[in-house]
């Protein structure tokens, strides 16, 4: 915006505060919790075989948090985190997008890869970070990643990838490709610097770049209302001058919808959109959290209740697209496929001791050379205190 | 004298500072109503009141910012990171405000009463961003004090010290012996002192230097060395900045010689200042060149943790290297 | 804002977006340009009194400012930074506020120390870092800072006081004080990660603190349209939840309506509010800059005739509070002054070689004790190289 | 050849990058029309066009990671920070995301395309903010490159490197040279390599180590040296990390001293990782204890910075007190 442009405001000569209240936030929503669809309602682009997509997307992704938090109770896996009730906002958002697209994710969007078709033994291969994991064992579980389906490699630290994601954006732009880059975060992560910076430069800069804000209402303990005063994380895009859109985030069509219609919008003008997914985090924050600590029965019952694949699924029963029996089948396959591929994981051997030293730089200096001829004496030394690596030293 | 593990030596030194002045706050990401991903300030919300206690959003940069704030204001703020491998965003508030607050502004403002607690370090099979031990990034800032305790006794007293100071102390807590580290700790007050390196143990033929989680390791090195008929003087340093030149130095020129052992990669870790300055004060009674016992000079792996870290068998070998050189 | 509030937006069946047209700004103006107060215009709080020691701040701020330049380009000063065609920005937002109020300054608001009246020999010995400096001669020229005035010492770093004033603030509030903090930053600096941190914590944890944003229109020689995209920074005050307004930043009365409200605002809520001042930086960024290359001379012709100190002296004029000759004779007066105060300062001892090491912890470490020890051997062995300090070392 | 000061060599090697390769792009707080603010990127704007060379909005945080996010996505970033001193607020992007950007991922992304620039270092009435030397904070940090000319031509051959190089490099450019050091630099391409030190002057008594602007100090020093009769081997290290042990141990081996000057603080500066290398590597052949040379512990001070910077009489006195140990 021009300056003279803003400046043109009304003028008044008694003091006239805005605040929350000047902004209404509109929120899209175009399937019921009945399974109809809003009279009047545009629906998004979907026909039949889109849909038992990411209808089989959900089943998997349910089969798959729930077999995996029971691995890690047994002991047989360090760390887990589900996506329990916002299931939509990663499988609609990714629906939306075209494989070319670019998805930088947070941790919590292992939708996203089902979607993309992340096969199991990647998913497994990554948790167990054994010697096949495309990441080379070196990050905690749940932090995926993938060079062909175009999915940025998640890392812990929160929000560092909003402003790569706006300059992966304006790369893309640069060369001319058919191509946004997506990125999602959480609303507690929009709390922090890096928010400000990418969204504010992606603005700048006109970067194609969909900013999808999962509001699922808490940070691990902290609920939105201790992260923020403003109306959601919505509100903030009318700051960045940046088209903004609330979406009910358990309506996976409105999600579907808002993501198409950015796509469009970012590819065309070269700029970004903000995308406010309103949903709820079911589950714990991960495995190594409780939040009966932190929040009440009654309020997680209310949002059990709002269950994004419920919805879907009525829809699609609607549209005699799924039943019942389809269902239990495919979920029975899941089960088994998951606890075969666990059983498989958990077996093939971690990284040679090489992968210690390698992709620090593009080629090991001569001091991590080092560093690692030493260690492999020392190893040999003492081959028992290093049972993972000590047989497989030359 | 009570049971306690680090967390809980932890807690009730908080708890300490939060009744004898009603100006000292603790606040971070979960530290509020939950007590902090850990617990360490568990109960301190019901205690001490809301306006005390308090979840901050998640932000390190503006949870340091509003502690910098709040201590010139002349408040005693006790700012939680919840993880030291996510201190980085508050790196310039800190580096570049809270070091250098009294002196760009000749005493007339200081952020003296900080305290920036923060939970380090790896052996939790949490990967490269749950295991860092960032101290050397703040050993090279003049303004800072930098303090890591071994177990719940030293937790205990030196925290407190830490936030009577009048300088702002980053307080790295070792996370892997949060719950696996239990000792005898006083239930009443007191201090210990920062700046002071302490001797552990005695010892003749070598002095094996270290800090926080990694003293257990020297100490089993040096059992393990003992068995060999090698005497091991084992000292804790406590402080890294500023740290006690006279009780190392002293040691090594009655050793002769001195291994550091450190978690963090080799490359300017704190070892290197140590050597540095050990190699110059004691020149003339160095009988094998300094060891340096380190990460390795990568991110800090997952699986591969047991081969990375500088565990004891590792400072053994550097123990008989040194001694038969 | 409570998560259940903000989700009773509108429902929309189709795609709405919101964006930088969602939110009306109305712009406080009191004084028109000519000197007269707009029909129905609520005045400040103020009378002849203040308004006179308005005024003659004012006149104090362009000689000063002036001769301090000129000082520069003599080569007797190494650096200095104007505040021309923004002095109502600072000197009305402080004469809103009552002595106890911090202010925690960006650089550019010397108008604000003038106004509480720091001392010209202060102004000069920080100028010249000689051993007076309340700062003793650590800082660049301009950083003052001044505990008896509650002004915070300025700090470089841009945006670092954002979040410090929260904290302040808040501190203020738990001792139950009638005091508030007051903080200044340019639009410029409003896109570090700082704002945005500083901005929501005040507003999470109720902070009694005023955000000033100078919009001057350029960060060195960045235009403000390329800085960000919003209208303003006004409009990001929504996204925070936190009250807001924009005023006129060159009618010092609108300025000093403004604060006024937010500061009884913040005492009584206990809450922050943001204020836009709009405003234009009329000379160059700093001595070291020149902005003939950046932008055009009719712009700053445009600007050049919305002058806010010419439109308080027609003000002030209509009431008969001032007239051209007091002015004369003021400036000559400042003037004078202010030579004398430079050839003063300049004279100054540099700071005692001890003051390398105080104050960088409140007792000297024994490292830097026998830092400093060393040096002064050092010097005694050269004490030509050393002309400062060589004479003075015991 | 040309005759260019080491803006212009800086300026011309950009502009050799970015007129190769159309993917190249230089951006940064003021860099765009204006050139930067010291005109490091002049002229690139009007040739290379606004896409390319721009002005970003003043976030560090922002400019770093938009570059990270540029350099993974395969375009060849070259970003400015207006002075060192304002790089803390990207420290956890550098940090954290730049330096294991491959490594965490196994190699399926990286941002080795990613050059940083920035001006660092005093000497020019900068005080606290406007003068550091902050080259060690990123030492420490296994990932990154960093590199330092000393000259025109250095820098001219050093910059192509580090853009060309599929590492990510922080570029420091020592400011009070940019218009004081002028040279002969060849017109064309030339690349110098990273990780490489080199022997600037040859000696039999001490070698004298630097980089950067400490260059033209330890020059100097030497100068005066000779006049006592000492032969100084002087090195310019060039790149900090990974640095060229070979080189120096070679040096210390022959001279059998070592004395390191640097700009920054003394504490766990990058003085400390070599004098704690070169103790163990050189053990037996050092003559006397390593000497640093360095800023005092504090911040950069203003009136007092002629006392306060490691210049060439306390580089002359410290070479003295090794020869005469
Ligand atoms: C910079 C940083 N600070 C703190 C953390 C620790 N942490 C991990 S997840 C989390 C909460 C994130 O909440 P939100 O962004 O809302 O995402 P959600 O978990 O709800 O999906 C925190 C504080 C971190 N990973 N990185
Ligand atoms: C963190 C940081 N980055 C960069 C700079 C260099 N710098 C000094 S002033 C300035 C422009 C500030 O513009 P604005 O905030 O609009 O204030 P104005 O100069 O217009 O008063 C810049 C980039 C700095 N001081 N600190
Ligand atoms: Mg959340
Ligand atoms: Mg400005």
């Amino acid at each position: 915006m021009n300056r003279d442009e803003y400046k043109q405001g009304l003028d008044v000569h008694t003091p006239v505060f805005i605040d929350g209240h000047s902004v209404e936030i509109p929120v899209l929503k175009i399937l019921n919790h009945d399974g109809t669809v809003f009279p009047g309602a545009e629906l998004p682009e979907i026909n039949q075989e889109l849909a038992v997509k990411i209808y089989q997307s959900f089943v998997f992704h349910r089969v798959l948090d729930e077999r995996m938090v029971a691995s890690q109770r047994q002991g047989r896996l360090s760390f887990y985190l589900t996506a329990l009730g916002e299931e939509a906002t990663t499988i609609g958002g990714t629906a939306g997008l075209k494989p070319q697209d670019m998805i930088m994710a947070q941790y919590r969007e292992q939708g996203a890869l089902i979607f993309r078709g992340f096969s199991l033994e990647n998913f497994m291969n990554q948790m167990f970070s054994n010697e096949k994991d495309l990441g080379k064992g070196r990050q905690m579980p749940i932090h995926y990643g993938s060079n062909d389906l175009n999915y940025m490699t998640v890392s812990s630290p929160l929000a560092t990838q909003i402003p790569q994601a706006s300059g992966y954006a304006y790369g893309q732009k640069l060369q001319g490709l058919d191509a946004v880059t997506l990125c999602y975060f959480g609303e507690g992560a929009a709390s922090e610097g890096d928010f400000h910076a990418g969204l504010n430069m992606a603005a700048v800069h006109n970067a194609p770049v969909i900013f999808f804000c999962r509001n699922n209402g808490y940070a691990i303990s902290t609920p939105s209302d201790e992260q923020f005063r403003g109306n959601g994380i919505a509100s903030r895009g009318v700051g960045y001058g940046i088209k903004t859109i609330r979406v009910d985030g358990n309506d996976v069509l409105a999600v579907l919808k808002a993501t198409q219609v950015a796509r469009d919008y970012a590819v065309k003008e070269h700029k970004p959109v903000l995308i406010e997914g309103m949903t709820y985090r079911l589950g714990a924050h991960s495995t190594s959290d409780d939040p009966t600590g932190y929040r009440t029965r009654e309020e997680e019952d209310k949002w059990q209740k709002n269950d994004p694949v419920l919805r879907m699924k009525k829809w699609m029963e609607a549209n005699n697209w799924w039943d019942d029996s389809q269902e239990n089948e495919l979920k029975e396959q899941y089960k088994e496929k998951i606890l075969a591929a666990v059983k498989v994981a958990e077996k093939i051997d971690k990284p040679p001791v090489e992968d210690l030293i390698t992709d620090v730089y593009d080629i090991p200096t001569p001091q991590l050379t080092r560093q690692l001829n030493e260690l492999k004496e020392h190893i040999k030394k003492y081959p028992y205190a290093y049972p993972f690596t000590a047989g497989r030293i030359k | 004298m009570a049971q306690m593990n680090l967390l809980q030596a932890i807690n009730n030194a908080l708890d300490i500072a939060m009744s004898e002045n009603d100006r000292t706050l603790c606040f971070g990401e979960d530290v509020g109503h939950f007590g902090g991903v850990f617990r360490a300030t568990s109960g301190l919300q019901e205690k001490h009141g809301k306006a005390r206690c308090f979840n901050t959003p998640l932000v390190e940069q503006g949870i340091i910012g509003f502690a910098n704030g709040l201590a010139a204001q002349g408040s005693v703020p006790i700012a939680e990171i919840q993880f030291a491998d996510y201190i980085f965003p508050a790196f310039d508030q800190i580096v570049n405000e809270t070091a250098k607050f009294r002196y760009r502004s000749g005493n007339q403002f200081n952020v003296g009463n900080l305290t920036i607690r923060t939970p380090y370090g790896g052996g939790i099979a949490g990967g490269l961003y749950h295991s860092q031990s960032p101290e050397a990034y703040f050993a090279h800032t003049p303004g800072l004090k930098v303090v890591v305790p071994r177990n719940p006794y030293q937790a205990k007293g030196l925290l407190l010290a830490a936030i009577r100071d009048k300088n702002p102390v980053i307080f790295f807590e070792p996370k892997r012996l949060y719950r696996a580290s239990v000792g005898e700790v006083p239930e009443e007050d007191y201090q210990l002192p920062l700046g002071k390196a302490e001797v552990v143990k005695e010892g003749k033929d070598i002095t094996l230097l270290a800090w926080g989680a990694q003293m257990e390791i020297i100490e089993k090195a040096a059992d393990l060395a003992e068995k060999s008929g090698i005497s091991c003087e084992v000292i804790d340093l406590r402080s890294i900045l500023p740290w006690d030149v006279d009780t190392v130095s002293a040691s090594v020129i009655k050793t002769g010689r001195l291994l550091i052992n450190q978690e963090a990669p080799l490359t300017n870790g704190f070892a290197s200042e140590i050597a540095a300055t050990i190699q110059d004060e004691c020149f003339l009674h160095l009988e094998s060149p300094i060891e340096r016992v380190c990460g390795m000079d990568t991110p800090y792996p997952l699986a591969l943790e047991k081969e990375y870290v500088a565990d004891h068998l590792k400072v053994f070998e550097a123990i008989k290297r040194s001694v038969n050189f």
